[in-house]
């Protein structure tokens, strides 16, 4: 049912001309495919792409559509092109899943190979309950060190495109122009405001909690991060910018893979393999707890920070876009 | 530590990334790549050694052993694209720092160096694992600083090829990705050991042959092969001149190797030249894509983007060599893949010191500058004509050992046709020679002079070993020779 | 000095390679510079001289370099048929650089040291063709020389002289890549060897089909060799100064082409595969059709040096057809002609400049009555000529003379006849020209425009009264040199010829 | 077999709504949409792989003997940070784009691109 929902909102985001709707209609698809993904028994990607699809990329749209404009054109290029193209690819997909093992079952070689061992084993080997954890934070520990090495690159890579050389010096007149704009939302800055430190103390939470429920670095991180664009949007980007600046925000970002990469090279120094845990303590389960703890928090460190660092970028880039059109409006109407 | 050289091989320029973004000065940070570069290399170095004299590495990252945990495996064939990568990443580093200074604002010079330094990381980490879905990873991280470095060029259109390269490329990771995930569907494993052990007994289903295309086709991408590159020439061409010399020498190379991992050691050469007629396709590609390149690139008035074509050229040579199946078309791709990888990263760094004197690199600007820049345009002229396959130099290597595995198969016609494609090279290559040193300079150009050491000395260290390798051609043919012979299971 | 034989041939490929190194070095002073290039020349012919006394004495020089690739080794070794061509070049190099310095200083030539630079460098390619050991080192030396004589080639850096240069290295490099190359990695494949070897590399039941097919690959593939319809570039490197149209492409770069082809035909062929070849007797005509097509194109060239570059061609085709014929004499010929030729045509390229230079004149036209300002020059034209059509006292006489009688005794009457025809067109595109410089007044012009024109400035040049102006004094020694060659070689073709013959005695 | 499969059918059919997307619209941020949306239909599908009847999501606990498979869960996880990255990525680009061209529609700054190239053939500096 939810996969026809999901169905019908993919054909409104094609027929949808207007951005900033279709972009609503992304968030609604990210929310709903994160609902599927819980029938589905994923409960930490769900809990990542709610927060992601439905959440982050949804604010980032909508940051650059308020730059580049909400309408589309109407024309379409490449239509028979881009059909054929679809029909080609689509079929062959289907085509090859004619061969797969039926949707569920339990006796298909996916299931019966290497995962039956962490189903089985990761409590001894690892001695944490959610076994994604454990496949993510130990078994593939470097799968997950690459995804926050991504993460990090995506930040640099922001910070290459948008990073403004020089900090507007008039800033204050900015901040007051976004001021003014959030004067009006008096019940929510206030309502915000008692949220905030809750949320941040949900992030801890997710952070430390990873080990037993859905949960671990990547959505604390994610979930502090917007703790921090919350306090951003409400009270201006240069008081944001104040409390927590940028050389800082990409010191953590930083230090988030550091302190990941320092867990796998202290392992080597103990006399083990790259994010061999077990030779860190004693106990191996000991070993094993401290790596993840780790490491999680490199992950939450550097998710963080880089999803700050982007989303300052966006915003800054913005505002100097309004200060130039401002100014372009001001020497119009001079001349 | 010797145990631990493959997880270093990748780690190392990892963990500088962070830590070039930490240095303020961005001398600092040069110099700090640089000599991270070098120690890349030297790990590779000790890799490649390491191979050959006691076999396949394998390491086992987390402790954990292969089909549960993430392995790293060095044969012969990744120790020698480790080499290359590493080898061609340091000596264009090296004149890196005078020519971003041209190109790019001085306040983004640290972050350009981290970024370096992870487009490096990702492509050791695709080359050096033995995890599908790692490659995955890994792609990710390369290609994501890549848009990244090609952004940073000087001219708006940067951005747009920047943007092109990332749908482009984003559509083939995910094809990739879906690829690695019908493979898993069928055999429960992602390590490519395990897999290659695993495909054979569900060789025959469909999901495999489904899985099998879509990986082609996801590689193909990012391979930019014919009709698939449309990305890469405007990226190629308006990325920092820098990021284009280690690009155009590296990243296409990557992709070839992931094609001949693939297709070799994962699914294994008798599946994948029966389930679809990859050999017609490939070979049918790869000499209209020599042809079409090769013609475009005729017609360039922008040095850089000439250039950019005849790297897709370059590429269907690779893939026609792939693409005959045996042992000895396989090591004039491979050794292709090495003297491709030094001719134009030779090329591209004398580029990018011309754009460092000229600001452009248009045709017209290039009037008279075999006089005014006579080591640079010696430098372009040795390794065009390397691009033409003139003997004692290394592309002459690469076209023998082509052309001789052509015959083997007795397709003379399309050795003919590989010919052909040399004499295109010629006329390509002779328009800028003809420029260069028969047009008198621009009447309102201000002259320019020779380009800075910085250039010189990786360019003709470059040069050098194009002819070196030309000449002495052991450890490039040997090294070819025993990972073509090791991907076929034939013992030397 | 006491050098082993190997080291000298080593020597004599490596010395012109360091002499360019030094003429680099020394560019800012060009007496020094060409002091450095005369005394490597002299040097050169000292030990190939050497050599040949070496060789004469029945010693095999041969020296193995390294292994470029797998099997494929750059090694040379010496045979009668590479001496020759060695003596020849070394010793016309050291007369070509004596004219070159008169006539690059009396042009005012630019980038003098650039010229003399890769003038070396070629030189050093062609001592390395001469006495290559494989076919594959020859290939490679092959093409060196296509590239370090482009420069020279376009020299004079004019849009003519890139034009020129566009439609030589295309022709040389599209030809070599194309054919020639596909012909030696054939060659490897079907054979396992390059190497040269008496009597051809091809087992005998070799597939008369690919054998053919290779053959003409290789003909047409060796485009320095100048056979239609690959001879367009040799006119269009007349752009070059005279002295390297007089040694590149009258000697040393045309000659590498058909030394080549005579080594193909002889070492990797072998005379008696080539003679049962069905695909040969359309070679020889094609090679006949050059020569007589080379030589009516020559009669309707007005510059001097055009007329002469189709006249090389035609010449070419003479050796071709020789190596073709596939028989003793046939190769004796093509190989005397090698030698005969080159004093010739040299001689010719060098009155040609030497005219040039002091008169300013490159048309024949304008060139009546000349011989009465230059009679040295117009005289050592007149004997030249001679050599080139074959008749006594010149050299070439002997040359055509095996040619001819290897036409009779393989009975190929009509190459016969055409090669024959083709000496009479020699005579009427040559001979005529001396003639008219001397007696200018003899004939009557039959254009009436120019028979004016040409009346007023010889009735000019009269009342003023003939000044002798000859070439200047290097130059003019040069021109009296390989104009003493040529009627040696007349008198005292032994050595020559010896040479020649040896090349299926010596070893085998 | 139609129950069998149907769901991957309905996902495929997702993935190729989302790279029609890519393909045939030329607006850059509809693009990033298609190309999210292509991407998370991926998820959905490797993550319907991981499904197992009667299965619950992979945390240990006494009672429980059916898990659903938790590797395809870590992969995704790590392929959602991927494409993040990816959309931020792209997101910049086309700010920058837009501020360089002043459009963000496909056809347009194809068309200025080629006047640019054009200009610079016939030799007049951009």
């Amino acid at each position: 049912m939810l996969l026809i929902f999901l169905v019908v909102v993919a054909i409104a985001i094609i027929r949808m001309k207007n951005l900033f709707a279709v972009v609503m209609l992304t968030g609604i698809y990210g929310l709903l495919s994160a609902s599927f993904l819980v029938v589905m028994d994923a409960v930490d990607v769900a809990f990542t792409e709610a927060a992601v699809g439905a959440g982050i990329s949804t604010l980032l749209m909508l940051v650059v559509i308020s730059m580049t404009g909400h309408r589309e054109r109407t024309t379409r290029h490449k239509p028979l092109l881009a059909l054929l193209v679809v029909t080609i690819t689509g079929g062959l997909l289907i085509y090859g899943t004619l061969d797969m093992p039926y949707f569920g079952s339990a006796d298909a070689p996916i299931h019966n190979h290497v995962a039956s061992r962490y189903i089985n084993d990761s409590m001894q080997e690892i001695g944490v309950p959610n076994i994604v954890t454990s496949v993510l934070a130990s078994y593939r520990a470097f799968d997950t060190f690459g995804e926050v090495v991504v993460i990090f690159t995506a930040g640099i890579g922001v910070l290459a495109l948008l990073s403004i050389a020089h900090r507007p010096e008039d800033g204050d007149k900015t901040g007051s122009f976004n001021d003014s704009l959030n004067e009006q939302h008096l019940i929510v800055r206030i309502v915000s405001k008692i949220l905030i430190p809750f949320i941040l103390l949900f992030a801890l939470y997710v952070q430390f909690h990873g080990d037993y429920g859905p949960g671990g670095g990547f959505q604390a991180g994610v979930i502090f991060a917007s703790a921090i664009i919350l306090y951003s949007m409400l009270f201006g980007l240069n008081i944001a910018r104040k409390v927590i600046n940028q050389p800082f925000i990409q010191f953590i970002s930083a230090i988030g893979v550091l302190l990941y990469g320092s867990v796998g090279l202290a392992s080597i120094l103990s006399g083990g393999n790259f994010f061999d845990y077990n030779v860190l303590s004693n106990d191996h389960i000991t070993g094993q707890h401290l790596g993840i703890l780790l490491i999680e928090l490199g992950v939450g460190c550097t998710v963080a920070s880089v999803m700050i660092i982007i989303f300052f970028n966006f915003a800054g880039r913005r505002e100097m876009q309004q200060k130039n059109e401002r100014e372009h409006n001001k020497n119009q109407e001079l001349s | 530590m010797i145990a631990h050289l493959p997880v270093l091989q990748v780690i190392l320029p990892l963990m500088a990334a962070p830590i070039c973004l930490m240095l303020k000065r961005a001398q600092l940070a040069w110099l700090f790549s640089l000599i991270v570069s070098g120690l890349a290399f030297g790990v590779s170095i000790l890799l490649l050694q390491q191979v050959m004299t006691s076999g396949v590495i394998s390491y086992e990252l987390g402790g954990w052993e292969a089909p549960w945990g993430i392995e790293y495996r060095i044969d012969k064939l990744n120790a020698f694209v480790l080499l290359i990568i590493t080898a061609i990443s340091t000596t264009v580093l090296f004149s890196a720092q005078a020519s971003i200074a041209k190109e790019i604002v001085t306040s983004k010079h640290t972050v350009f160096y981290t970024l370096y330094l992870l487009s490096l990381t990702g492509m050791l980490g695709i080359v050096v694992t033995g995890d599908a879905f790692n490659v995955f990873v890994f792609l990710e991280i390369s290609s994501l600083s890549a848009y990244a470095l090609i952004a940073m060029g000087n001219d708006r259109r940067a951005l747009w090829a920047s943007y092109q390269y990332l749908i482009m490329g984003t559509i083939g990771a995910t094809f990739i990705l879906i690829g690695i995930g019908l493979m898993y569907q069928m055999t429960g494993t992602l390590n490519m050991e395990d897999l290659s052990q695993r495909l054979p007994e569900v060789a025959q289903t469909r999901t495999v042959f489904t899985a099998f295309v879509f990986i082609i086709v996801g590689v193909c991408l990012k391979l930019a092969l014919f009709p698939l590159h449309l990305w890469l020439p405007n990226a190629y061409a308006y990325a920092p001149s820098i990021v284009t010399a280690f690009f155009a020498a590296t990243a296409t190379k990557v992709a070839i190797y992931l094609l001949i991992r693939f297709t070799f050691s994962v699914f294994g050469f008798s599946f994948s030249f029966t389930i679809i007629p990859l050999q017609t396709m490939f070979m049918a590609l790869g000499l209209v894509g020599i042809f079409i390149a090769s013609t475009s690139a005729i017609y360039q008035s922008n040095i850089k983007l000439l250039f950019a074509y005849s790297s897709i050229a370059q590429i269907g040579y690779m893939v026609v060599g792939f693409s005959i199946n045996t042992v000895a078309g396989l090591t004039a791709t491979l050794l292709h893949l090495f003297n491709h990888a030094l001719m134009k990263s030779a090329i591209f760094l004398a580029l990018a010191a011309a754009m460092y004197r000229l600001g452009n690199v248009q045709l017209n600007n290039f009037h008279g500058l075999g006089r005014q820049m006579p080591l640079t345009m010696a430098a372009i002229v040795v390794g065009g004509l390397s691009l033409i396959g003139v003997p004692l130099t290394v592309g002459f290597v690469s076209k023998w050992y082509l052309l001789t595995a052509l015959l083997e198969q007795g397709w003379w016609p399309v050795a003919i046709l590989i010919l052909l494609g040399s004499i295109l090279t010629v006329i390509y290559v002779w328009r800028l020679v003809e420029v260069a040193y028969f047009k008198e300079p621009l009447a309102n150009k201000a002259p320019v002079k020779e380009a800075p050491l910085y250039f010189l000395i990786p360019i003709w260290t470059l040069i050098i070993a194009n002819i070196y390798f030309g000449i002495d051609t052991r450890l490039s043919v040997q090294g070819a020779q025993m990972a073509a012979m090791s991907l076929f299971g034939v013992t030397p | 000095m006491n050098l082993s034989l190997e080291l000298m041939l080593q020597l004599s490929i490596v010395l012109p390679l360091l002499a360019s190194l030094a003429i680099v070095a020394t560019g800012h002073n060009p007496n020094l510079r060409e002091g450095v290039t005369i005394t490597t020349c002299l040097i050169l012919i000292y030990l190939v001289v050497n050599l040949y006394q070496g060789l004469s004495l029945g010693a095999t020089i041969s020296v193995f370099w390294w292994e470029l690739l797998p099997g494929l080794t750059i090694s040379f070794d010496i045979e009668p048929l590479g001496m020759l061509f060695a003596l020849v070049a070394s010793f016309l190099w050291l007369v070509t650089t004596c004219y070159a310095i008169g006539y690059m200083r009396s042009h005012r030539e630019k980038n003098q040291t650039r010229f003399y630079l890769f003038f070396a460098v070629a030189m050093s390619a062609v001592m390395a063709i001469a006495f290559s050991a494989n076919l594959f080192t020859l290939f490679v030396f092959y093409e060196v020389l296509t590239l370090s004589t482009y420069p020279l080639v376009t020299h004079a850096g004019t849009e003519e002289a890139k034009k020129g240069g566009r439609v030589y290295l295309g022709i040389l490099l599209s030809t070599s890549i194309l054919f020639f190359l596909l012909a030696i990695v054939s060659t490897w494949f079907v054979t396992g060897t390059l190497d040269f070897k008496l009597g051809g590399i091809f087992s005998a039941d070799v597939d008369k089909v690919i054998a053919g097919t290779l053959l003409v690959l290789f003909i047409f593939g060796i485009g320095k060799a100048a056979i239609m319809p690959f001879h367009r570039w040799l006119p269009a490197a007349m752009v070059a100064p005279t002295p390297v149209s007089a040694f590149l492409h009258a000697v040393a770069v045309v000659k590498a082409g058909v030394f080549t082809i005579v080594k193909v035909c002889v070492f990797i062929f072998g005379l008696d595969l080539l003679s049962v070849l069905p695909i040969t007797q359309f070679l020889l005509y094609l090679a006949g059709l050059s020569v007589l097509l080379a030589s009516l194109i020559a009669m309707r060239q007005d510059n001097l040096k055009a007329r002469l570059a189709y006249s090389t061609v035609s010449q070419l085709g003479y050796i071709t057809i020789g190596a073709l014929l596939a028989t003793s004499s046939g190769v004796i010929g093509s190989s005397m002609h090698i030698a005969m030729h080159a004093f010739g045509k040299i001689t010719l390229f060098f009155c040609a400049g030497a005219i040039l230079v002091t008169l300013h004149k490159s048309k024949i036209s304008e060139m009546r009555g000349i011989g009465l300002k230059m009679p040295l020059t117009m005289i050592a034209f007149f004997i030249a000529s001679l050599s080139i059509i074959g008749v006594p006292p010149a050299g070439g006489t002997w040359s055509k003379w095996f040619l001819m009688m290897a036409t009779i005794e393989t009975e190929q009457w009509l190459l016969m006849v055409i090669l024959m025809l083709s000496s009479l067109l020699n005579i009427a595109y040559l001979l005529p020209i001396s003639f008219h410089a001397f007696f200018p007044n003899l004939i009557p012009n039959k254009k009436k425009p120019h028979n004016s024109s040409n009346k007023a400035e010889t009735s000019g040049n009269n009342q003023t009264g003939i000044q002798i102006k000859e070439a200047p004094l290097p130059s003019l020694i040069a021109i009296a040199i390989t104009t003493l060659g040529c009627l040696i070689l007349f008198i005292y073709p032994q050595p020559l010829f010896e040479l020649a013959t040896a090349i299926f005695t010596k070893r085998g | 077999m139609l129950m069998g499969l149907f769901n991957y059918w309905i996902v495929v059919v997702l993935m190729m709504i989302g790279l029609y997307i890519v393909i045939a619209h030329g607006n850059l941020i509809k693009k990033i949409i298609g190309l999210t949306t292509f991407q998370t239909s991926v998820f959905i599908f490797y993550i319907s792989m991981a499904k197992v009847d009667g299965g619950t999501a992979p945390i240990l606990a006494d009672d429980i003997i059916q898990y659903s498979n938790p590797l395809p869960h870590v992969l995704i996880l790590t392929a959602i940070v991927v494409g993040i990255a990816t959309t931020a990525m792209a997101l910049s680009l086309v700010v920058r784009i837009k501020e360089a061209y002043g459009s963000i529609e496909e056809e347009e700054i194809q068309q200025q691109d080629n006047q640019i190239q054009e200009d610079e053939k016939n030799g007049r500096q951009a």
